[in-house]
């Protein structure tokens, strides 16, 4: 019997394949299919929906996660079924704190961060900070802007002054939107703007940005594989966990838990970390993880988790997003628009 | 299109100026086409002229990306090219299976556009077809729904179709049968217009011909009617058939994972990761698409031939 | 109707409208013997061609009934008429060869391979085109693809074949010729043939007898001669044949004697043909041929008037002379080009002359 | 039989109309037979679907089936009632429902459409609502102050009846305030309305440019000989036949800053390589990557109507004294209005319905209603996606409306 | 050439190849009076057309001059020639009315408002088509729009108006009807006339002369009369009227007086055309309508010859009688239908004659 896995395809999915689908088919003979989406929270909910699903696991975005949730679409998940760390840490405890949700097992943490090419850049005059994207006299030319305002806006404020810990509460007030969407004027003119994780490297290999909002994975697998002198700006990125969630109506939930609890092992997920840069929720997989697959680059320092990447980061707050994506999304095209 | 000898100075030079439109234009449909083939070389996963590549370094091309879509998704891509690996290619290689797959489903919602349409249009080529304009305007629908609308409903839909019944039998999305059919609904106006067409211009006397000579109608279809109506019918098919084969947004809603087809294949490959690959399978299309235009043609010139029309 | 019964081909009562609003066929009784040629002439829009698709089995008479060697014919569909049918453009299957288009309604009723082949090939030959079995219909000429159409209705050894303006496309040469080959079809292989064409020249030619129509009506039907020798009405009398029409009024009324008072207060002798008082409008028809000038030749007890020559036209074999003779200057007279035949010249008087029963008071329309 | 009055009636006395329709019926069943299995095929594969996913767009029942009690309420008071303690308590049993059917975020989300922030107001009062008491008011007041905004009522009031235009009211940037009177919503908000408008106006220079460029190929096509013309017409094919998503994709290496034509251009000194021309990611990019998309269905039926004009009307203007400019503008163009017809009615609404090009090099500028049907989409608005869907297709109902009535849906030829 | 000069339209030497390979016009020399109307008469693909598109600039030669009043024509662009056109497919423009259609050749030369309503009120009263200036062309038969397009081809008052069959397509009595139009307007206008048609009554009907086509050259190039009394060669007189041939071989020549001696021995007197030597193969043509069978009017000195009646086919002004004649059975004799004309009968046997001068010894093709 296989069970159906939708993911998000391209460079993640194969670091699952060779993480958690090959040795989880060896292992128990269950296959797994995989199937891509640009976003598998959608083509879930419209299974749900219509009473026809297909999808057995599916990776989701925390705020995702916690909508289909609420919304009755996605199965609760024990977390005290999940298997122990390697060090023995009881599930619950081995987890980063809020990272396990009602309907959710957090697999992985990205950051969407500034990055550049280095070798556009004089040695020490590369960009340093956040407030750097959107100094366009001080590094004139086209930037990369991801066109969504989730993590747009929450940048724009912490590159204006706003102290990670704050920008939330700055962001829930009328003032602290306007204040983003005036920052973000700065910069209007020399946006390029992206959707697809793919185009953010493309970008800067043609030339075209002088820097780009990224996933920070793309850009480290630019670095590595291509050999592409790409950095990643660990300044005011903004981070966000997405992890396994079972659609109500799964049909093969039992199977799906199953993977579940193995891929979120310590050990699976580490071996995940080392290949694709994004960092693992689980406290006792972290010193697991090696160096980059295949080569002898340690990952650690190329993760979002890494503790030297983290002093002005931010969490995404899913809690924010749920009640605001469609008025600030309506806001943000508006503003597009608006020329 | 050579000019008379008393064509004035001013036509002489708006006809050098209509000319050159002409070739700029061409050059602009064809441009992009040009662009991907030396692309699909790009030693680099970059949809970029490298210097290399400008330079004729062969470092600067390599066929990569042609192997890659051996490759991708098979379970062992160093293995030895032996017969197994190549049996397992032709069931594991993603790309191989998107090509499978836009072949079969392309095929049928081909056939199954073409059969229903060609049906259609000789009874709307009846001078007695009733309620003709409504009919119309019904069959060349799928093509006016903007395509995003079209997926969705069909999504809903194809979910559980006997819903609307207040029954359930099972579901037509994540299957082929589904995504055939939605396929062939989207072919449907292409048939409809390219045969409608063909038939306005079809000799009504020769079915009335081929009766007063003692053919049954279903004889004088198949003996009659079709052979003289196929150019049009196989223009329309392969109309119905490209539109399949590039269509992604229906199949992105319908399909499941064992319908993917080459354009959702390039889809997650502009979205999810770089990859040249898709220029690779591009320019192969290329090629088998003036394979077939050249077939076409032939067909096209075969058949004048048969009509008597010369050719001007 | 007794007739009908014993004819081969028989409509009674037929009508037939399209749009429900105008009958374009209006109440047709005709009966065709076997063997008969019929020929329907009328000029365009009367109808004609819709008959013969009715009889075809291509249009539905709208009322009455058709039979057809003695069955009424509503019930059978065209495929099973077992008529062949010539068409106006031939019809031939442009994706067929030859011998194939010849070949299909042999098929069709599953006849062998070697049989085929030999009626083909008769048919071919009787349209002397036994050489070209394997060319397709674009690559003959006009008249050779009528040939064909002609062989492929006859093929398949029909009872009753018909044919709509089959050499309405031709040049006149091939035209004749053609009209020849069909008449000797027609007499040799002893088969019922209707023809319609909207040549006068043609239906005389070649028919048994004449039906012409006007206006979804048979307005006579009668041999070739007597519907061009007597007209029973000013349509027939105009529509066939060249012909003079002189305008008057009905003075004396004797039997079929009939003395007219012409425009300029002559009067002559007439054959009373369908008018039917004193006093009477009438037009009195005269045939260009049958005026004679040569004072010689004017026959005996033949009415003789002034006339004056005004225009002649070269016509080969024929002279075309206009004359105005009572006031009417589209007066015409034809004579034979021959060397010795005597010249005129515009401007010329003389007397002209016919035989009072070549003039026909017909009804005034 | 001749006279007007018996014309009426065939010689057995029937009604000559209906002796005919008789008559005619079976010839008409014939051909609709002929029809109908295709029509029963496009009426389950595509129209059912269609009417079904417009459908959504006035029926929404996310609230509606959670809230039996403050359905009945709303039933009880009439609209204006200010909320009082019976309507909370009804507010606090439905809550509890949700709670158990885990119906409060659905619940929440179609509130949040109308009231943005509310949703979260659902989903943590559902949390607690077995620990809801009464004085309900009191309790809901203290869990957030702004449970008894008229907004949210009004809001509950219009989603507790699954049928609703609330979609459309978003859809045309309007917004009910606090007394249920329709208002324009706040000028950085409005989006929907305007981009309809940009987009048919951008279909519009995209159709015109499509037929500007098709002409005169279309119009060489089908006056050079067949056999040449048949070779350039692969040129008009190839692109046509060839991935849109790999042309698009193409249309970024030929047009961006470091592009193939920028790169051209500086090589041939026209622009200095600080002057690249901006060509992509915004509406530039947009029309030329669709005009390249959609321009063979400019051609191709600009060609069918061109090749079958005869020579002779041309000819004859000349001989009448018409000088070549003449003869073109007077003669020729007008027969070629059926092929224009069918080239603008296809590329107008291939053009308005588009939405993967502009995605992918639209930038800011360059995106298209479609992108917002898909935006809504992504996030599972059906019923918002349907009503903007809706707006669109009955934009081009209405032109396709006008192409039958001006010039005829049966003129419509490809190649 | 000396006339050319003076030649209204001249071509001198002209060739037309439109595939390099093949000439379809040879070495064409023809001159046109002012006022004349020319006839091109041939069978289909002889050239004509191409000629007449030529003439009217629209198609280039590829050898050989073509003058218009004295000028070159190749420099003149076809708007400035001043030629009226009429085509053979009307070439009405479908989306103008007849009154627009009209209206066009004075638009483009700027003339005002009211002269042009009168200059086209003139133009279709011309054609008696006046009441349907505000028709469109799909909405007339073919003889209406055939009228508005000859009313196009002469509403600017054009020097020339050139003809392509333009009544190809109509039924004879229309035909016959514009026929007449045609050359009166032509007589009452003084315009220079180029006519097409491989109608050849047409062409002597219509014409002061006649350039008869065939593969290309002109065969013949005469008036009316003459052509169809003295053809030039066995296709002139072959293409022109009926004509009986009677090969033989040339006995005796003397100046233009021959005796052939035909296929049974029997020796007759001919006049030679195009024999050139004692002993050499020839066609003679004798003229249905110039035998006589009647002993009375068989003129003095003519030869007699034994005849047996075949066939009689009535053509109701005619009677067309075939006859089998020194062993050749389809030999054609025409009489005119007359009440007392004298009767034949198949089988019977008679004697008939011709005048030598009647009997034409060809060359034989
Ligand atoms: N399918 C049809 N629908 C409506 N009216 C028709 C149809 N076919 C013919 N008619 C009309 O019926 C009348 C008779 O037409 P029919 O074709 O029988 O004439 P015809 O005598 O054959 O003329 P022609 O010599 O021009 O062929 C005409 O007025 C014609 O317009
Ligand atoms: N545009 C063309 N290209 C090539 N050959 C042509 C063209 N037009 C005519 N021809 C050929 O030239 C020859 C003469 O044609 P033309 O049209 O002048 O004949 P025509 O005498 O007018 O014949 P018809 O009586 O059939 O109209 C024919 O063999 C024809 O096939
Ligand atoms: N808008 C959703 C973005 C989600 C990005 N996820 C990163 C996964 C990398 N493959
Ligand atoms: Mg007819
Ligand atoms: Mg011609």
């Amino acid at each position: 019997e296989d069970i159906t896995i939708m993911s998000w395809g391209g460079s993640y999915a194969a670091a699952e394949t060779e993480a958690y689908y090959k040795p989880f088919t060896e292992e128990t003979g269950i296959g797994v299919v995989s199937v891509d989406a640009d976003n598998p929270a959608t083509p879930v909910k419209a299974q749900v929906d219509a009473g026809n699903v297909t999808t057995d696991v599916a990776l989701f975005l925390i705020s995702d996660a916690m909508r289909l949730c609420d919304e009755g679409q996605l199965m609760p998940i024990d977390a005290s079924l999940l298997p122990d760390g390697a060090d023995g840490t009881p599930a619950e405890e081995d987890f980063l704190e809020g990272t396990l949700s009602e309907c959710m097992v957090p697999n992985d943490i990205y950051a969407t961060a500034v990055a550049y090419d280095a070798s556009q850049f004089a040695e020490g005059a590369a960009p340093s900070s956040i407030a750097d994207f959107f100094d366009t006299e001080k590094f004139p030319g086209k930037r990369g802007v991801l066109k969504s305002p989730k993590v747009v806006l929450e940048m724009a404020l912490m590159a204006d002054g706003v102290p990670a810990s704050e920008v939330y509460d700055v962001l829930d007030t009328d003032e602290g939107v306007d204040r983003a969407f005036a920052k973000l004027d700065t910069i209007k003119g020399d946006a390029i703007y992206w959707e697809a994780g793919a185009q953010p490297p493309q970008l800067l290999a043609d030339g075209e940005v002088v820097m780009t909002m990224s996933y920070n994975g793309r850009i480290f697998n630019a670095a590595v594989n291509e050999g592409k002198p790409f950095e990643v700006l660990w300044d005011g990125q903004v981070y966000e966990w997405e992890g396994y969630v079972i659609p109500e109506g799964a049909p093969n939930a039992e199977a799906a838990m199953e993977y579940i609890k193995y891929a979120t092992s310590s050990e699976r997920s580490a071996k995940f970390s080392e290949r694709i840069s994004y960092g693992t929720p689980r406290k006792s997989a972290a010193p697991l993880v090696g160096n980059v697959f295949g080569t002898d680059i340690p990952m650690a320092p190329n993760l979002p988790t890494y503790p030297e990447n983290m002093t002005n980061a931010l969490a995404s707050s899913a809690e924010f997003w749920v009640d605001r994506e469609t008025e600030l999304g309506e806001r943000f095209n508006a503003w597009l628009l608006a020329n | 299109m050579a000019l008379p000898t008393y064509a004035s100075q001013l036509e002489r030079t708006w006809h050098f100026i209509y000319l050159v439109i002409c070739t700029l234009v061409f050059v602009f449909l064809i441009a992009p086409i040009l662009v991907i083939v030396p692309l699909s070389f790009n030693a680099e996963p970059y949809f970029t002229y490298t210097d290399k590549m400008l330079s004729f370094d062969p470092e600067g091309y390599s066929l990569r990306w042609y192997d890659s879509l051996l490759t991708t998704g098979m379970q062992a891509h160093e293995a030895v090219r032996d017969a197994a690996w190549w049996s397992d290619l032709w069931h594991n290689a993603d790309w191989v299976k998107a090509a499978k797959n836009s072949v079969i489903i392309g095929f049928w919602a081909t056939i199954l556009s073409t059969v229903l349409g060609t049906l259609a249009a000789l009874g709307l080529a009846r001078p007695e077809m009733p309620w003709r304009r409504t009919i119309m305007a019904i069959l060349i629908s799928p093509m006016i729904v903007p395509i995003i609308i079209v997926a969705t409903g069909m999504f809903f839909f194809y979910s559980n179709p006997c819903a609307i019944v207040g029954m359930d039998c099972g579901r037509l999305t994540s299957t082929y049968t589904g995504v055939i059919m939605a396929h062939a609904a989207l072919g449907i106006p292409f048939v409809i217009i390219t045969v409608t067409a063909t038939m306005s211009g079809f000799d009504q006397s020769l079915i009335r011909a081929a009766a007063s000579l003692g053919a049954n109608p279903r004889r004088t279809f198949f003996k009659v009617v079709m052979p003289l109506i196929l150019p049009g019918v196989i223009s329309g098919g392969l109309f119905a058939f490209v539109t399949s084969f590039d269509e992604v947004v229906a199949v992105l809603f319908i399909a499941g994972p064992d319908q993917q087809t080459i354009p959702r294949e390039m889809w997650s490959g502009i979205r999810e990761q770089i990859s040249p690959a898709i220029l690779a399978v591009a320019t192969i299309l290329v090629i088998i698409s003036i394979s077939l235009l050249t077939t076409v043609e032939l067909l096209r010139r075969r058949s004048e031939r048969l009509r008597g029309v010369s050719p001007r | 109707m007794v007739a009908s019964n014993k004819a081969f081909v028989s409509f009674e009562h037929v009508q037939k409208s399209y749009d429900g609003e105008t009958l374009v066929v209006k109440d047709l009784n005709l009966n065709l013997a076997k063997g008969e040629f019929l020929t329907m002439l009328g000029p365009s829009g009367s109808g004609k061609t819709t008959c013969l698709m009715m009889l075809a089995g291509f249009e539905t008479a709208t009322h009455g009934e058709i039979r057809l060697d003695g069955r009424p014919i509503n019930q059978v569909p065209p495929h099973k008429r077992g008529i062949g049918m010539v068409f106006q453009n031939y019809a031939l299957f442009p994706h067929m060869t030859v011998g194939e288009n010849l070949s299909f309604p042999l098929e069709v009723r599953g006849m062998g391979k070697s049989e085929r082949e030999e009626k083909i090939k008769r048919a071919l030959d009787m349209v002397q085109m036994g050489a070209f079995a394997n060319r397709r219909p674009a690559q003959m000429s006009g008249g050779q693809q009528q040939r064909i159409a002609l062989a492929r209705a006859l093929v398949f050894d029909p009872k009753l074949v018909l044919m709509d303006e089959p050499l309405g496309a031709l040049d006149k040469q091939l035209r004749e010729h053609m009209q020849f080959e069909i008449k000797h079809l027609h007499e040799s292989l002893g088969i019922t043939v209707v023809y319609v064409t909207h040549d006068q020249g043609e239906a005389l030619t070649m028919s048994d007898r004449v039906a012409v129509f006007n206006d979804g009506r048979i307005q006579q039907l009668a041999p070739p001669a007597e519907l061009y020798e007597r007209p029973q009405n000013s349509f027939v009398a105009g529509f066939i044949g060249e012909n003079n029409k002189l305008p008057g009024v009905i003075e004396e009324l004797n039997g079929d004697r009939a003395v007219v008072r012409l425009e300029n207060g002559e009067k002559i002798d007439a054959t009373a043909v369908n008018v039917k008082a004193k006093g009477e409008k009438t037009l009195v028809s005269i045939r260009p041929e049958r005026v004679e000038f040569k004072p010689e030749l004017i026959p005996e007890g033949s009415h003789t008037i002034d006339a004056e020559v005004l225009e002649i036209v070269y016509m080969g074999d024929i002279l075309r002379t206009r004359m105005k003779v009572a006031g009417h200057d589209e007066f015409i007279v034809k004579c034979r080009n021959t060397i010795d035949q005597m010249r005129l010249e515009p401007g010329q008087r003389l007397r002209i002359g016919w035989n009072p029963l070549d003039a026909r008071a017909l009804d005034m329309i | 039989m001749s006279d007007v009055a018996s014309q009426l009636t065939t010689a057995d006395g029937r009604p000559l109309k209906a002796a005919l329709a008789s008559a005619q019926a079976r010839a008409k069943r014939r051909a609709f037979f002929l029809v109908l299995p295709l029509l029963l095929f496009i009426l389950i594969t595509f129209a059912i679907p269609i009417g079904q996913m417009l459908q959504r767009s006035v029926y929404n029942d996310q609230f509606s089936k959670s809230t039996p009690a403050l359905s009945e309420w709303f039933a009880a008071n009439p609209k204006g009632t200010a909320p009082d303690e019976t309507a909370y308590a009804a507010l606090a049993s439905d809550l509890l429902l949700m709670k158990e059917t885990r119906a409060a975020g659905d619940a929440g989300t179609r509130i949040n459409y109308v009231v943005s922030g509310t949703r979260s107001m659902f989903t943590k009062a559902a949390r607690g609502a077995d620990k809801l008491e009464p004085p309900y008011m009191e309790t809901f007041l203290d869990l957030d102050k702004d449970w008894n905004d008229p907004r949210i009522w009004n809001a509950m009031r219009s989603a507790a009846s699954p049928w609703t235009l609330d979609f459309y009211t978003i859809a045309f940037d309007m917004e009910r305030d606090g007394d249920g009177k329709l208002t324009k919503v706040d000028p950085n908000q409005r989006v929907y309305f305007r981009l309809y408008i940009k987009t048919f106006f951008l279909a519009g220079v995209i159709t015109a440019i499509c037929l500007l460029l098709a002409f005169p190929i279309a119009h060489l096509l089908a006056t050079l000989p067949m056999a040449k013309a048949n070779l350039l017409m692969i040129l008009v094919l190839l692109p046509f036949w060839t991935s849109l998503l790999v042309r698009t994709t193409s249309w970024i290496v030929l047009l961006q800053g470091q592009g193939v034509v920028n790169d051209i251009l500086v090589a041939l000194g026209i622009i200095g390589d600080d002057g690249r021309l901006q060509m992509i990611y915004n509406q530039t990019g947009t029309i030329i990557a669709m005009v390249h998309i959609l321009l063979p269905f400019m051609v191709l039926p600009l060609y069918s109507v061109m090749r079958v004009i005869p020579e002779s009307y041309t000819r004859a203007a000349r001989s009448l004294g018409a000088t070549s400019w003449t003869t073109f503008r007077r003669i020729y163009l007008p027969q070629t209005i059926p092929g224009i017809g069918a080239g603008v009615l296809l590329v107008f609404i291939l053009a308005v319905g588009y939405y993967i090009t502009p995605a992918l090099v639209g930038g800011a500028d360059g995106q298209l209603f479609s992108n917002m049907v898909q935006f809504h989409m992504t996030k599972a608005n059906w019923s918002m996606a349907a009503a903007l869907a809706t707006m669109l297709l009955v934009g081009v109902l209405v032109l396709y409306w006008l192409y039958d009535r001006l010039i005829g849906i049966d003129k419509l030829k490809l190649g």
